[in-house]
């Protein structure tokens, strides 16, 4: 089976690896690198477990070819935070009890990272819109669509 | 035979490969890495090219050309084509907007494939890498197409481009049906042109051509638009998915024309 | 074109634990030689917290915060046997079995403690923050923490506990039916108001109230997540979940999230909550099950909101826009 | 949420220290920096991927199955066929002595359901199992099949389950569980109308967002560690050791961590096939289902038809009510014939009546095979029943809400199954629902209690 080289920043760390041609890249990313946080809950592009930001853009990592992702900046939710210190978003997962089974979890966090990267101050409806691709079963959406508002104004709060 | 990927950087060596047996050509995984992960094995081998012309969107004089490549995501945040916005915002979520194509959306069986719809609204041409034909012509025979989709390319109407998607889960969710259409009005309010387009109402986008003939000369109100509202589903061949059966869709197309047209 | 609006009400309850019992959960707790708590179990988180309230029955029996309690679960090797995690038995089970061996680890403790104070064991309590006291003189204390040294190096005693919960089984009498299906039963009642668009069938919940009595809500916060999200899944049978759409034909079913239709993000009722405890005789710290009995109410709660919208009857699951829209035809002569 | 600490006050304690206290999860850090360690996250050096081959047919019998394309196929490892299993037929209630054994881990001369497992094929990649699957060849005689309870349970209709040898499961109480309590018959005559009615449901998938899976990896020491979601872990290490006839001592399971269950985990469907490849291959295997097999393989929440007939009078009591519960098992008994059952415990519902008939039946049709889910045996059942109260409160113009408090039950009331009622609270929360809902209902309602009747 032919190998090729892949190589991309994972969370700021230079990743080097040769992979089986056509992998996936969340194949990638748990088989061969280790990074288990993005989940495959449907390899089929419709749960949105699997998301993960390239380049600053959303992407789902079970429909993404690993070897398309040479040179790219790959940012999962294992690498959110830093020095111990979590994120606001997970902080505010976590106060807003918005994790249940969490499976879904790490993509919702990836999904509503991207939404306030660029939109800090989104309204609910923005919120709706930006998680609209990730499935959650457990929660009923409430929940979480709150933590993102939450950490939306914690950032505005620091910002200011 | 393994899944294996091969890239090129020009479209003509792309299609040259393509003419392998078990090729496919990749544009955003969508539909194509899908059907690999889902055990698909009747593909072994991904072509994808990185031209920098399939990635190209131009506005020019009214004419638009999107490259094959184009993402919705890039067509919806694009400044000059704000009024089809809400079209490339109809396909997936955010995630599945920053990968799928034009090129694959060109592609997408029933119920997806809703950009296609407007588009074929916009009486759109298909380019390949020696010619171009019109996007009705393509869609009738897609499946037998060998060539690498290079571009789509329209006139910008000056305005009249409605659009309108139908489905059960918001705010993402497959159609339930789409519409398209373009209208143009004589000073007087009628309707001097329509092209209406129907997504989910076959296996692919159709043309609603009774309606659009049942529309020349009237105006949009209610009474106005009941001739066309009857003649909606003429030649019409649902699909029946877990979304809805033909006979909803059929059921419903009227009502939501109307919606789209009073609207 | 008319949108319609109705409201519907329903009221249930839900047996708490397999039915008719005879489904055993046991549990070991032992203390670390520093005086912190390992309870020891088989049974499963399915993402409802079981651990965390494994812990805070646990840390509330022992006298000690939670976060000194760890709850090491589902490794067959070393997790004593519980039967699983359905039927609304988790905390009910596992919960009873956790106190029982709780009780005896803390019995031990005190025992302990009673020693070292040179006092009566009978005469101690916790106060919950990690310390025993005797009882009137709560100057003379000693921290579970010293507690544990002086079990560990100085007495050897084991500060540990077995726990087993079991409901004897009951046999349903062949021509009566005379059984006992539980022990105890969590209740609700639901008020849902809806829009029915009459030209489509398309049905919007605009709000759910659902109350819901369930023994006792061990972390109300853990509760409200499972209640919120049984609300949402109780719309979601209501009106749009199939495996085989168009049944008999069996053609169609989904096979994805695209097309296994679920209520999405921009679908969300307004939904209250309110929650009332009335604790159950054998639940731990008066408990039920809630876990499943949230989904219930829901269903026939929007039905009856439906028709209450159009007039319309649908009898069968799930309440399609197509169900509607035929029923409406069907109506409309008359 | 609000906790309405008004109610039932007097029987409870307020004053704990952990309990009632809203603490955070300890679980939650681990989900939002995705440290969380699901089974499928574990990776194992030389791991097969097992796939399976399906039944395309509702119904058939196999004539014959040809593996030998599949086994040369590059990378495939193993192909596994019903002989390989040494204890092919189970059920896996036969731990708490509800038989027959009715099932196969993998067909044997037979397909029962349009889904139903024939070959399992363990290679070294996912890809390579795919495309060997794709080369097994099965020779099926199409049989018919029946898909509805009605007709399954007629004469002459085709036997779906030969193990059972009738179309519906043999309780000791016959072919249905009842309960028999009053004179149905006497009330419905006495009743100032009478309302039969119908009500019918869908299969419902759980859809975790996990899908159903294991890892298991040889210890090196004849024993073997399997990875899982199950919902019940010993309940699952059983069963496994029935089916592989492997002392319970050899098996070791580790789960507890999953992604979503809802009822959907608690078959025992992925974790014996994956040992068995595991022993027979000496190398780890994974078998994780797939979205596809989720949602259409993976066993549903049962298919339902409920009959209710009431008598009711002009006042609002209700003084007889027949139902007769139909649960739709598929092609095997699975957790069906308990989840029939606990419907005939749950009849007539939270409301006193002093003449009751209920019978309750497991069928057996060509369906996917159902099994427990979320509100296992009720939810549908309580669908039937308060829409039916609905319709009956709107037959004799009585408002639905204070129809309900007429006939709630109450502490000492004694149920159909001959059980007094204790912990009611039925009462309180429809009085809290006329209040935050704003229905009003008369006072002498909501001044009722569920304590005893008349106070």
């Amino acid at each position: 089976m032919a190998k090729v080289p892949v190589q991309f920043t994972l969370n700021g760390a230079e990743k080097a690896e040769f992979i089986d041609s056509g992998t996936t890249l969340l194949n990638a990313l748990r088989d061969k690198i280790g990074d288990t946080s993005p989940k495959g809950g449907c390899h089929q592009g419709t749960c949105g477990a699997c998301s993960v930001i390239i380049d600053g853009e959303l992407r789902l990592s079970c429909l993404t070819l690993a070897e398309t992702c040479n040179g790219a900046a790959i940012t999962t939710t294992s690498g959110l935070s830093e020095g111990g210190v979590l994120h606001p978003l997970q902080r505010a997962f976590l106060d807003a009890f918005a994790t249940q089974c969490g499976f879904c979890t790490s993509g919702m966090i990836m999904a509503a990272k991207v939404l306030l990267d660029h939109t800090p101050n989104p309204s609910r409806d923005e919120v709706v819109e930006a998680l609209s691709g990730n499935i959650c079963r457990c929660t009923g959406y409430e929940p979480i669509i709150q933590a993102v508002l939450t950490a939306a104004r914690s950032n505005s709060q620091n910002a200011a | 035979m393994a899944l294996a990927l091969q890239t090129f950087s020009t479209v003509k060596d792309a299609n040259a490969a393509l003419k392998a047996a078990g090729t496919r050509y990749l544009g955003g995984g969508t539909l194509v890495v899908r059907a690999a992960n889902e055990g698909d094995v009747s593909v072994s081998s991904l072509i994808r090219s990185t031209e920098p012309a399939l990635s190209a969107i131009t506005v020019s004089g009214g004419k638009v050309r999107i490259g094959a490549s184009v993402t919705m995501a890039a067509i919806a945040r694009h400044p000059d084509l704000a009024s089809l916005a809400h079209a490339a915002r109809a396909v997936g979520g955010p995630a599945i907007r920053n990968m799928a194509t034009v090129g694959g959306n060109l592609f997408a069986p029933a119920p997806y494939g809703d950009f296609t719809v407007a588009l074929l609204a916009l009486d759109a041409t298909v380019n390949i890498d020696d010619g171009e034909l019109p996007i009705e012509t393509f869609l009738a025979k897609r499946e037998s197409n060998h060539a690498i989709i290079t571009a789509v390319g329209f006139t910008f109407p000056a305005d009249g481009f409605r659009f309108l998607k139908v489905s059960r889960i918001k705010p993402k969710g497959v159609s339930v049906l789409s519409i398209a259409a373009v209208l143009e009005q004589a000073p007087d309010g009628t309707v001097s042109s329509a092209r209406i387009a129907l997504g989910c109402m076959a296996d692919r986008p159709m043309r609603a051509t009774a309606a659009e003939k049942a529309l020349l000369g009237r105006t949009l109100t209610s009474d106005g638009i009941a001739p066309t509202l009857a003649a909606a589903g003429d030649g019409t061949s649902p699909v029946t998915d877990p979304i809805a059966s033909a006979w909803y869709r059929n059921e419903v197309l009227p009502v939501h024309l109307g919606r789209l047209l009073l609207g | 074109m008319a949108i319609r609006r109705g409201r519907g009400v329903a009221a249930i309850n839900y047996p708490t634990g397999m039915n008719l019992g005879g489904d055993p959960t046991q549990a070991l707790v032992h203390s670390t030689p520093t005086g912190n708590f390992m309870v020891t179990l088989s049974s499963v988180d399915l993402g409802q917290g079981m651990k965390q309230i494994m812990a805070q029955i646990c840390a509330e029996t022992i006298g000690v915060p939670s976060d000194r309690v760890v709850v090491d679960t589902a490794d067959t090797d070393t997790g004593p046997h519980c039967m699983g995690t359905f039927a609304s038995r988790g905390t009910h089970r596992a919960g009873n079995a956790v106190i029982q061996a709780a009780r005896e680890a803390r019995q031990v403790m005190l025992e302990v403690a009673a020693e070292e104070l040179e006092v009566n064991a009978s005469d101690l309590e916790t106060d919950g923050q990690g310390n025993i006291l005797v009882k009137g003189a709560p100057q003379k204390s000693i921290s579970i923490f010293d507690v544990a040294l002086s079990a560990h190096f100085k007495r050897g005693r084991s500060i540990s506990g077995r726990g087993m919960f079991l409901i004897p089984r009951s046999y349903p009498e062949k021509e009566t039916g005379a059984m006992k299906p539980s022990t105890c039963y969590a209740h609700a009642c639901t008020v849902a108001e809806v829009e029915v668009d009459d030209e489509t069938g398309e049905v919007t919940v605009l709000t759910v109230k659902n109350i819901f009595e369930i023994g006792r809500a061990l972390n109300p916060k853990m509760v409200e997540q499972q209640l919120i999200g049984g609300s949402w899944m109780g719309i979601s049978h209501a009106l749009y979940e199939t495996t085989e759409p168009y049944y008999p034909n069996r053609d169609h079913g989904g096979t994805d999230f695209n097309q296994y239709l679920m209520p999405g993000p921009g679908d969300l009722a307004q939904t209250e909550i309110i929650v009332l405890e009335r604790p159950s005789a054998d639940g731990p710290y008066g408990a039920k099950g809630p876990g499943e009995m949230c989904a219930n109410p829901q269903i026939p709660a929007v039905a009856n909101a439906v028709f209450d919208a159009v007039g319309v009857r649908i009898d069968t699951l799930p309440i399609t826009p197509e169900r509607i829209l035929r029923a409406l035809k069907a109506q409309a002569p008359n | 949420m609000e906790l309405r600490k008004s109610y039932f006050a007097d029987q409870r304690k307020d004053d704990l220290h952990e309990i009632g206290q809203p603490r955070p999860r300890s679980d939650s850090p681990g989900h939002v920096t995705g440290k969380t360690a699901y089974f499928a996250d574990r990776n194992f050096p030389g791991m097969l991927h097992l796939k399976m081959v399906r039944s395309p047919h509702h119904h058939a019998r196999i004539r014959s199955i040809d593996t030998s394309e599949a086994e040369k196929h590059p990378g495939v490892v193993k192909v596994l066929t019903a002989k390989d299993v040494p204890h092919n037929v189970y059920t896996i209630l036969i731990l708490i002595q509800i038989g027959p054994e009715d099932e196969t881990v993998l067909a044997d001369g037979k397909v029962r359901w349009k889904g139903e497992a024939v070959v399992a094929v363990l290679a070294e990649t996912e890809r390579a199992a795919q495309e060997a699957a794709a080369r097994v060849k099965v020779d099926y005689e199409v049989l018919p099949a029946v898909f509805d309870m009605e007709e399954a349970l007629k004469p002459g209709a085709p036997i779906v389950n030969e193990y059972h040898g009738r179309n519906y499961y043999l309780y000791d109480s016959g072919e249905c569980r009842k309960v028999r309590f009053g004179d149905v018959e006497a009330g419905f005559a006495g009743a100032d109308h009478v309302l039969e009615q119908t009500y019918q449901s869908s299969p419902i998938e759980h859809a975790p967002t996990e899908t159903t899976g294991c890892i298991v990896a040889p210890e090196g020491n004849d024993r073997f560690t399997c990875y899982t979601n199950t919902q019940a872990m010993f309940f699952t290490l059983d069963n496994a050791s029935i089916i592989l006839q492997m002392p319970g001592n050899k098996l070791h399971f580790v789960g507890g961590t999953v992604g979503g269950g809802f009822g959907g985990k608690v078959d025992v469907i992925v974790e014996p096939i994956a040992i068995l490849g595991a022993k027979l291959t000496g190398r780890p295997v994974s078998f994780i289902y797939s979205r596809e097999e989720e949602m259409q393989i993976s066993s549903p929440r049962a298919a339902e038809k409920v009959v209710i007939k009431d008598g009711v009078m002009k006042d609002g009591r209700i003084v007889a009510r027949k139902v007769t519960g139909y649960t739709d098992a598929g092609a095997y008994s699975r957790h069906s014939p308990y989840g029939a059952q606990k419907g005939a415990g749950h009849y007539p519902g939270p409301y006193t009546i002093p003449n009751v008939w209920i019978d309750t039946y497991c069928v057996y049709t060509n369906r996917t095979p159902s099994s427990a889910m979320r509100g296992f045996g009720v939810t549908i059942g309580d669908f039937a029943l308060e829409v039916q109260m609905d319709k009956l409160a709107r037959l004799i113009g009585m408002d639905p809400l204070e129809f309900r408090f007429i006939n709630a039950y109450r502490d000492g009331d004694m149920k159909a199954h001959r059980q007094p009622t204790e912990g009611a609270a039925l009462i309180e929360c429809m009085q809290e629902a006329s209040r935050t809902a704003n229905w009003p209902v008369a006072e002498k309602f909501m001044a009722m209690s569920s304590y005893a009747k008349g106070a």
